[in-house]
């Protein structure tokens, strides 16, 4: 009798737990959350431009090898359309999201753009272009971060 | 269950069984059995070995001697109480391997 | 002369396989977000592994029995057996985070799609396990993972700011921007990656198999003792050199790729590839352990024979768990998981088994029956005690740390 | 001899020092006056689902008992005058050739690793 007791506390005690993760994953996302959220998507759109730039500049140094810098690419592309994908996943619950959300979202295309460009060029000239623009957008994020932090 | 009784009785079948004194009071569980060799050669068994917690066996503290560290062995005892005893097994006439009530202790 | 010899070539690949993709994925991300502030965290896992390994080689030298063998001699079969899920869950998670790091490792050097590499290393892996043989294997791996020395060397060239560094090492806490959850969700991650159950599986059951002796011993104590704290350096080079190259760019490292940028950054080309063969060495090199270690844990348990020095059809349950674990690890990158977060996973759930090994050897060092007058003295005992307290506490905090901090995420 | 701690647990190894198995039970026998003493170990699956129990230890005596090459005939029993000494090991006076095949082994052998190429081969 005392083990049947004490599983079923187990089992209420793991119900419970269970609502409350439920309810937490999914209740709607409000302010805070919301600028939580964006931050993740800054960071991670800001490391990726980052990544960016910096494969760009050792390709420039002749640093890298190909493979090397095509792979580092795609990864940087990846986080990068992750970013971009959350951000237009979740809808801003108020005035001050939806704000946030306006000024991060014209970076984040030009920044995937930049990245793609460089990440495609065919020329030394090209490359440096979209370094310039990448290392542009890496500080636009900065700025954003510390000011959102 | 005539057939279990005839069956062989098993070392697990003894173990973490209830021990209990005269007055029907629980000394413990069996946590280990203590053998000495007989005239035949057989290993016979003289004596258990009970404790009081609910652990019967923890990593072998439930032996008399001192080892470990310090932090250890507070520990054994911490969760073994303390509380280890021995009872010869001619003690315990009615000694029969039933998990739930175990043998009707020493008198 | 002979005998000099082969104690180097000992310590040479305990060097080169003390670094395993744990290491390398906790120590990049560490050092890129806190700079230096975990160092000492680093010194504490060292310190734990040599110990920790130098117990359970000594046990297992003395009294023939591998770590799990204690396990279910000391915890009861019920107890074990809840221990060996554990342990094996662990094992196997860390086996697939090593093949995705293999992967991530030919992906960088080919472009190739790690996924695509991932049969194939598993294939390679098995064949190695299954006929080759394996204290060649293992020198090889270990001795290639030496390369890791260009992250020491990188470091050096990277003209770093020691002055901060040290200030970062010597007055540890979580810089601005970043908060202790995080700090202490890294530092537990870290330890985790310095003291895995896995090294230790291995290292006993070696010992076993190899039937050491007190001589044997003593050649040991040198290859944990030295090459340990040098495997560690190593690691703490890419801690460094991660700290050096993202800590002024706010640059977190999620990818294989940005833990090894610092080396062409301050060697070029070749600093790279040394980097990615490294890479490569030292993950293989651990998967081939931890894949042994599934098997070792199984078999041991059950009594079974088991063995990398065995003919497979003499010991076809242990080869049988071998190729299940390999199998089992494969299917868990095939879903398409981020191998460099199934190591953070892994860091985290290795850290929560730890207790469930340390505590059985560190019982059984102190038992006279087994080591007779080989038992721990007041030094081991002391710090194996300090360290009991220090594994537990990782392990009771790893998960909270991990929901609170969202996997460090923030 | 202290039974639980000294015996049961402990891996058993042959004549030759290859490993037989675990002591996942033992059997006892009982004198003229009832006295219970050291029959037999117990060894395999079987014995040790019996003794783990539960849902889970009743299946893993299930697939062993199913795995047995001739049913209902019990774990594997070795005499206890087999044994020839104890320290961290059980050690036995034969060879392991002359006990039983473990099932498990014998089927994955036949039917999983001999189907492999190499392996008769040891590394």
């Amino acid at each position: 009798m005392r083990g049947r007791g004490r599983m079923w506390i187990a089992a209420t005690a793991l119900v419970l737990l269970w609502t409350g993760f439920a309810y937490d994953l999914s209740r709607p996302p409000d302010g805070s959350d919301y600028h939580r959220t964006v931050l993740q998507i800054t960071r991670t759109a800001h490391d990726a431009a980052a990544t960016g730039a910096l494969i760009g500049r050792q390709q420039l140094d002749g640093r890298v090898f190909g493979p090397f810098a095509v792979s580092a690419y795609r990864d940087a592309t990846r986080a990068m359309g992750s970013a971009r994908r959350r951000l237009t996943e979740q809808a801003p619950p108020d005035g001050t999201s939806m704000a946030q959300r306006d000024r991060i979202a014209p970076i984040l295309g030009a920044a995937a753009d930049h990245l793609g460009d460089a990440a495609s060029a065919r020329d030394d000239a090209r490359l440096r272009a979209a370094v310039d623009d990448l290392e542009h957008d890496v500080r636009r994020l900065a700025t954003l971060l510390r000011a959102w932090q | 269950m005539p057939p279990e009784h005839e069956a062989p009785w098993r070392v697990s079948m003894l173990l973490r069984s209830e021990v209990r004194d005269g007055a029907g009071r629980v000394l413990g569980r069996i946590a280990d059995l203590e053998t000495r060799r007989d005239p035949q050669g057989r290993e016979t068994v003289e004596a258990v070995v009970i404790t009081a917690g609910r652990w019967g066996r923890l990593l072998g503290y439930e032996r008399r001697e001192r080892t470990g560290p310090w932090l250890l062995e507070q520990l054994a005892r911490y969760v073994l109480r303390r509380r280890t005893g021995r009872v010869p097994w001619r003690d315990l006439p009615q000694a029969s391997p039933d998990r739930h009530e175990g043998p009707p202790g020493p008198a | 002369m002979k005998r000099v010899l082969s104690i180097a070539l000992g310590i040479l690949t305990a060097i080169g396989g003390f670094v395993d993709i744990g290491d390398i994925v906790a120590n990049s991300e560490a050092g890129a977000r806190f700079g230096v502030a975990h160092a000492w965290v680093l010194a504490v896992g060292v310190v734990g592994i040599c110990s920790y390994a130098e117990m359970s080689g000594r046990v297992s030298a003395v009294s023939g029995r591998a770590v799990f063998d204690l396990v279910r001699e000391r915890l009861g079969p019920r107890v074990a057996l809840a221990n060996l899920a554990g342990s094996l869950l662990v094992t196997v998670l860390t086996l697939g985070a090593e093949l995705g790091g293999v992967g991530l490792a030919l992906q960088l050097a080919s472009s190739v799609d790690y996924l695509l590499w991932v049969p194939v290393v598993a294939v390679v892996l098995w064949v190695a396990l299954w006929r080759v043989k394996f204290s060649m294997l293992e020198n090889v791996f270990g001795l290639t993972g030496l390369v890791l020395i260009v992250f020491v060397v990188a470091f050096l060239r990277l003209r770093p700011d020691t002055g901060a560094l040290w200030h970062q090492a010597t007055d540890p806490g979580p810089p601005a921007g970043e908060d202790w959850g995080t700090y202490w969700f890294f530092a537990v991650a870290l330890f985790a990656s310095a003291l895995t159950p896995y090294e230790v599986f291995f290292f006993s059951s070696g010992a076993v198999e190899e039937q050491w002796t007190a001589k044997d011993l003593r050649t040991a104590r040198f290859n944990v003792f030295l090459g340990f704290p040098l495997g560690g350096l190593l690691a703490f080079a890419i801690m460094l050199s991660s700290a050096t190259v993202f800590g002024p760019r706010q640059m977190s490292v999620d990818t294989l790729a940005q833990v090894a940028m610092p080396t062409a950054l301050a060697l070029g080309k070749l600093g790279l590839a040394a980097a990615i063969l490294g890479f490569f060495a030292a993950t293989f090199g651990a998967a081939m352990e931890t894949g042994l270690s599934t098997g070792y844990t199984v078999a041991q348990y059950f009594g079974w024979d088991w063995g990398k020095l065995r003919r497979p059809r003499d010991a076809a349950r242990f080869h049988t768990v071998l190729i299940i674990g390999i199998v089992v690890g494969v299917a868990l990158l095939m879903t398409t998981i981020d191998p460099i977060q199934l190591t953070e996973y892994t860091l985290v759930f290795s850290a929560v088994a730890l207790p469930l090994t340390y505590l059985p050897i560190l019982v059984v060092a102190n038992d006279r029956d087994y080591l007779g007058d080989r038992v721990n003295g007041r030094l081991a005992n002391s710090v194996g005690s300090v360290y009991l307290i220090v594994v537990v506490a990782a392990a009771v905090a790893a998960i909270p740390l991990m929901l609170i901090t969202r996997m460090g995420g923030g | 001899m202290l039974v639980a701690f000294q015996l049961l647990d402990r891996q058993i190894l042959d004549r030759d020092g290859r490993p037989v198995g675990k002591v996942d039970d033992i059997e006892l026998g009982r004198t003229e006056v009832g006295v219970p003493y050291v029959a037999a170990l117990l060894v395999g699956q079987q014995a040790l689902g019996d003794r783990i129990g539960g849902a889970l230890g009743r299946w893993i005596a299930g697939v062993a008992r199913r795995l047995a090459p001739a049913p209902g005939r019990g774990p594997m029993r070795i005499g206890f005058d087999l044994v020839a000494g104890v320290d961290s090991a059980v050690n036995l006076s034969v060879s392991r050739d002359q006990l039983p095949d473990p099932p498990l082994e014998a089927w994955l052998r036949d039917h999983v690793i001999d189907r492999i190429p190499g392996a008769g081969h040891a590394s």
